[in-house]
């Protein structure tokens, strides 16, 4: 039965294809309106809310001090996770960490790390003895589609904001934390056939495979997902990487103006 | 409670280290609706404390098990977010946060007229974001707005509520310090309207007419904050869907 | 169909609280015979048995060497734990710790632990390198209602007869556990309307919400617990309260003769 | 085995520390009927060591996919009380005794009449309290005190006893010190009545002829505690429920 | 990815470390029907990997709340075997075996042709034998020849192949000292006869130019794999059965 | 209904047993080809593969340096695990270790340890501070039956394959471990009323109890274990102890002559 109602919406989804349409009257490579707000968790060292449409999400940012690996003493540690959580959505069902928000919590975690963003050996605090291991935290609190690039824009808008909780561990003064970059994913999903840009709830449970595609400043690619059952072509591929190149652009300024408030 | 002597926690004045006066609560401010993807919805913040509620349901109970024949049960899920203390917390459940959504949960049932879903569930999702003393009254504070934000029946709202006992004083409303070097901790769940309490624990050390009076604090308290909580489900309604 | 028992049994107790009386003769607020044994299990530093009626339950403590928390260092630490496993009764199911037997651990270990009876800097060997960590550990081995009050008894005699083991430890010679105080718990619930003492099985199936109360030797508050779907007005946890008074010093003097003994 | 060589265990008069003969048990007492919340139950001690079985059923098999179509199944449990040891044992299953809880359950499969319930199950709880070498054996005995309790048909009972090998000795009943500096262990679930044998294990070194005279041992003293069991649910029923 | 700069890992002639081109493939080879008690298996050896899959089903779908009405699910489980790699694994699934799992069933959900057996579960388990970079690849490989031997209708296979990134250098299939101190890693899961692509995954830093190129390689080596995994199809149906 | 397969299946045992027939033809204390394989897997410091009929199995030896328990300073430590796992059978479901895989796993561990083959003080480096801890982990990719006896024969010819990865951990140079002896499991299933040796999948399907014993070089019993529902007599134990002989002196034949080439 839950599965009637998808079907009604991929034949919905297929229609609103044809006429180059889609469900909420956006263009097929727009996104929804982004808030974004930073600095808003007690507690947090670094922290940041995204609402972007039905969907939002918080990160937060916590350090603690470890012990390096001894093959890479003065090299600290990122880590990030995701949290779908039953808050989120009617469908997400308690225990634990579920396959979904594994591969979400591992894909924002991919992209932000292999940007180069955080310089491990800047999280030294005394080689081979102390170094920070910073710990970005993603908890969904509605999921209205496309948490992907939600939880990706608050994880990198929460680290940019880190303070170093260096006075409350006794290491010396708190500082901001040094991040060279703004990692940006874009996710597209296939609905009615063809790819289109930040899908809403609907267009998820009518559509097939998504792409998610994270870029940094240059326009390299740090990350890539494939999710879903469904194949696409490489030249389906290159032209949504393109529009990818163009929307991770726009997000990132609106990390910059952010920032410069 | 980490007990008496270690710091002080009154002024000379009389008054607490942040100024409130004995019977003070922090600020609270309260919004329901807040979450598109749910049912009903609500955030309270109370002092520096985040806590967030989502309701889902009624809906049918699974696993048949818990199911009730004559009744919704309520599933009640109290979370601390990683990120909500000053270190940081595991994610997944530990005992204090299933004790806390147990004692929660059979607060809301008491409440809420479950006779009038039967075999059915309601999903209580309570996420603390940040944490300074006091989640688990906050949490039942926005498990209430949330659920008559869904349009759950309820025989009256609960509003929850402390008081403790610093430096052999009672006071209303214990924050993070006063938790921490305090000799007490009376937490409870009140229901505005008819007076009747629907949770309640204490841990400490408190005499008989301590706890009389640190009750008094707490249904003063419950009056305020009922008003505040009123007013959100007004603002809701007035203001429209989000 | 499990319910129909409950429902009839919810109208018996209705009709025996009409006249005042309970479904085993006792009255409102008269407690069952208490047989208390202590020192009964090798291996147990300290070790006690509590029947009370058709519940029998254990309580052990055992002792290990810990390395004190940096912020207090010449502090122990005290835990208590419950299990309530299949073997106390046909309605418990094997499996991880259930909510249940999570809040009764918790509900006993408050009533011990805030009473103050065990000096934490008592516990120190070697401040900021040993303390001892003191283990309760109780054992529900059958449920015939009330195990709140029983395992709440079986702890404190436990604990108060505990010898710590130094010796094994290699840290000095074998002493007496010093234990400020005799912190006892009484238990109320709701059936057929008004509150009575210590519940038997049949009137926790057909009542309602249960208030737990520990009283220390001055008559001061150490742990309050409401469990249970139901409400009370203060007036009612008024009289239970003074009850409670009577019934904990009760409790405490057959602890205190056990001891004599 | 802790191996050969590290302790004396027998002394020059050629009896062993605690002064008993190398075919002498350990002393043996059981009382049937002990709690009250089960069907059936049991304790026994065994040396030092207690064990107490209790017994629920025979009860809707769940979940369904557990169910035998032609019998019932056992359900044992096996498990150490955290103080039931040395150093205290964290609460909750571990590998040893969710083996010794399957070979149990086989062994007591092998003598309960199973085929009369069918799709049900019987569960059995085997809880030490206290262990001194020799849990598992004594878990055994009090299970089939209890079965017997319960008024489970069987066709026989199940006898837990063991030898081993101390100082290249074969001995009867190994206890703590015996077991731990000892060679061998060989414990067996002997029918008393048939003579037929339920549960075998064994590890450590014996030749064949030394595993001939332990199994002799074995069914000597199955004899010896075998009466023991019989006079427990005697007056059991001579003494009325509890 | 371990980043740039660490170590070399192109030689002065060009090639790299062992001698391979840069668009040169690790050695590869298949054996499809390895496992009896399977209704297909395969075994993939790739450099030094060593990846194993069995497949059963179509079946049942247990629990019911996975079955789907229109079509099959596909239950994937990568595991690596605790001998597999350098470091002893402890046994279990870890947060990396888990995503491998997901994205590889979604990947061969894309070509089994699920609607028609609807309801029902195909198990694929891949079990890593042997690790030195690309066993993910390996794995979606064997699953591929273990479907095609339990005679699973596909639209077509998939081919799991790699290219990256080292010295600023796009090469094919990544070995083991590659994938620790390259600078990106992609890869792919290929269609060979409609050149669709599966599965997807990189991470590292590429500019879409040096994509292209790495892409370019995958292509090439999924033709190459195809016909070896062709012919081990081959070899099996004229082999006869094991 | 699934239980019909096997009670035909029990028919047709006990019709076979009475012609003193098997279902694949051989004679009740005959075993099935054995291949043996050993060096197998790269990242395995020893490895073996068995084949039995429809069984393989795999086990693999690796080695981690620890500190040792303070009261054995220069004893180093053996684990052997078995994971039954889905890949093995249709019947095998994931989850937690099952208790077959439990048992299967500590009676080969049992077999090996007890025969004393390694010695726990050939495996120290510094006395106190570093031994070697050696794991044998068994892998069964396909269960045809009988799997405890391969899983025994992989595990010890791993063993006595094993190179000590000394250069790795950087304590000296790898040097091949040293193992006396090789115990061999030789495990019988009672199939039509009468004990039969090494059984095939039908076998265990539609038979009884089983009895597992280990016997070293010298003849001496190391392992017994008794398995399943059922019960025997002494005589009949009497009857495989002495075949078990004979067929473990065979199995180690097999270990001696592949270490030979």
């Amino acid at each position: 039965m839950v599965e009637l109602v998808p079907n009604l919406l991929r034949q919905e989804m297929a229609r609103l294809a044809e006429q180059d349409a889609r469900i909420d009257g956006r263009a097929r490579f727009e996104g929804r309106e982004i808030i974004l707000e930073t600095d808003c968790l007690y507690n947090a060292e670094g922290s940041a809310k995204v609402t972007m449409g039905k969907t939002v999400v918080y990160a937060g940012v916590k350090f603690e001090i470890r012990t390096p690996w001894p093959d890479r003493p003065s090299e600290g540690s990122l880590m990030c996770g995701a949290e779908l959580r039953p808050v989120a959505h009617r469908k997400y069902e308690p225990g634990p960490p579920s396959p979904e928000s594994i591969e979400l919590g591992r894909v924002v975690d991919r992209g932000i790390r292999e940007s180069g963003c955080i310089d491990m050996n800047s999280l030294c605090i005394i080689p081979g003895e102390k170094v920070w291991g910073v710990m970005i935290d993603i908890h969904v609190l509605s999921d209205g589609g496309n948490i992907f690039d939600a939880c990706g824009l608050a994880a990198i808008a929460a680290l940019r904001t880190a303070v170093v909780p260096a006075e409350r561990f006794d290491v010396g003064e708190d500082y901001t934390l040094s991040v060279n970059g703004t990692p940006i994913m874009a996710s597209f999903t296939r609905v009615g056939g063809r790819y289109i840009y930040d899908p809403c709830e609907e267009e998820e449970l009518g559509g097939d495979e998504r792409i998610h595609i994270t870029i940094g400043d240059e326009g390299h690619l740090h990350s890539l997902q494939k999710g879903l059952r469904g194949v696409f072509t490489p030249q389906e591929f290159a032209e949504i990487f393109e529009v990818a190149q163009e929307k991770c652009a726009e997000l990132r300024k609106i990390v910059a103006e952010k920032e410069a408030n | 409670m980490g007990g008496y002597g270690d710091v002080q926690l009154l002024r000379d004045d009389g008054l607490r280290l942040d100024g409130r006066k004995l019977d003070e609560s922090r600020p609270v401010s309260i919004q329901a609706g807040i979450l598109p993807a749910a049912d009903g919805s609500a955030i309270v913040t109370h002092g520096l404390n985040v806590a967030v509620a989502a309701v889902y349901g009624p809906m049918e109970a699974h696993p048949r098990k818990i199911q009730r024949q004559d009744r919704a049960v309520i599933d009640v899920r109290y979370n601390m977010a990683p990120f909500s203390t000053s270190d940081r917390i595991r994610p997944g459940f530990n005992r204090r946060s299933r004790e806390i959504s147990k004692v929660t949960a059979e607060a809301l049932e008491s409440v809420v007229l479950v006779e009038r879903f039967p075999r059915s569930k309601i999903r209580v999702e309570i996420e603390i974001l940040a944490a300074e003393a006091g989640t688990r009254c906050a949490g039942i504070t926005a498990a209430s707005v949330a659920l008559a934000d869904a349009g759950i029946p309820m025989r009256d709202m609960i509003v929850g509520v402390a008081s403790g006992k610093i430096e052999d004083t009672v006071v209303l409303d214990l924050d993070k310090a006063e938790d921490n070097y305090g000799q007490a901790d009376l937490p409870a769940g009140i229901l505005p309207n008819t007076g009747e309490i629907a949770f309640l624990q204490m841990d400490g050390d408190l005499s008989p007419e301590e706890f009389d009076l640190a009750m008094e604090y707490n249904f003063k308290a419950a009056k305020e904050i009922h008003e505040i909580m009123v007013d959100a489900l007004k603002a809701r309604y007035d203001g429209g869907d989000n």
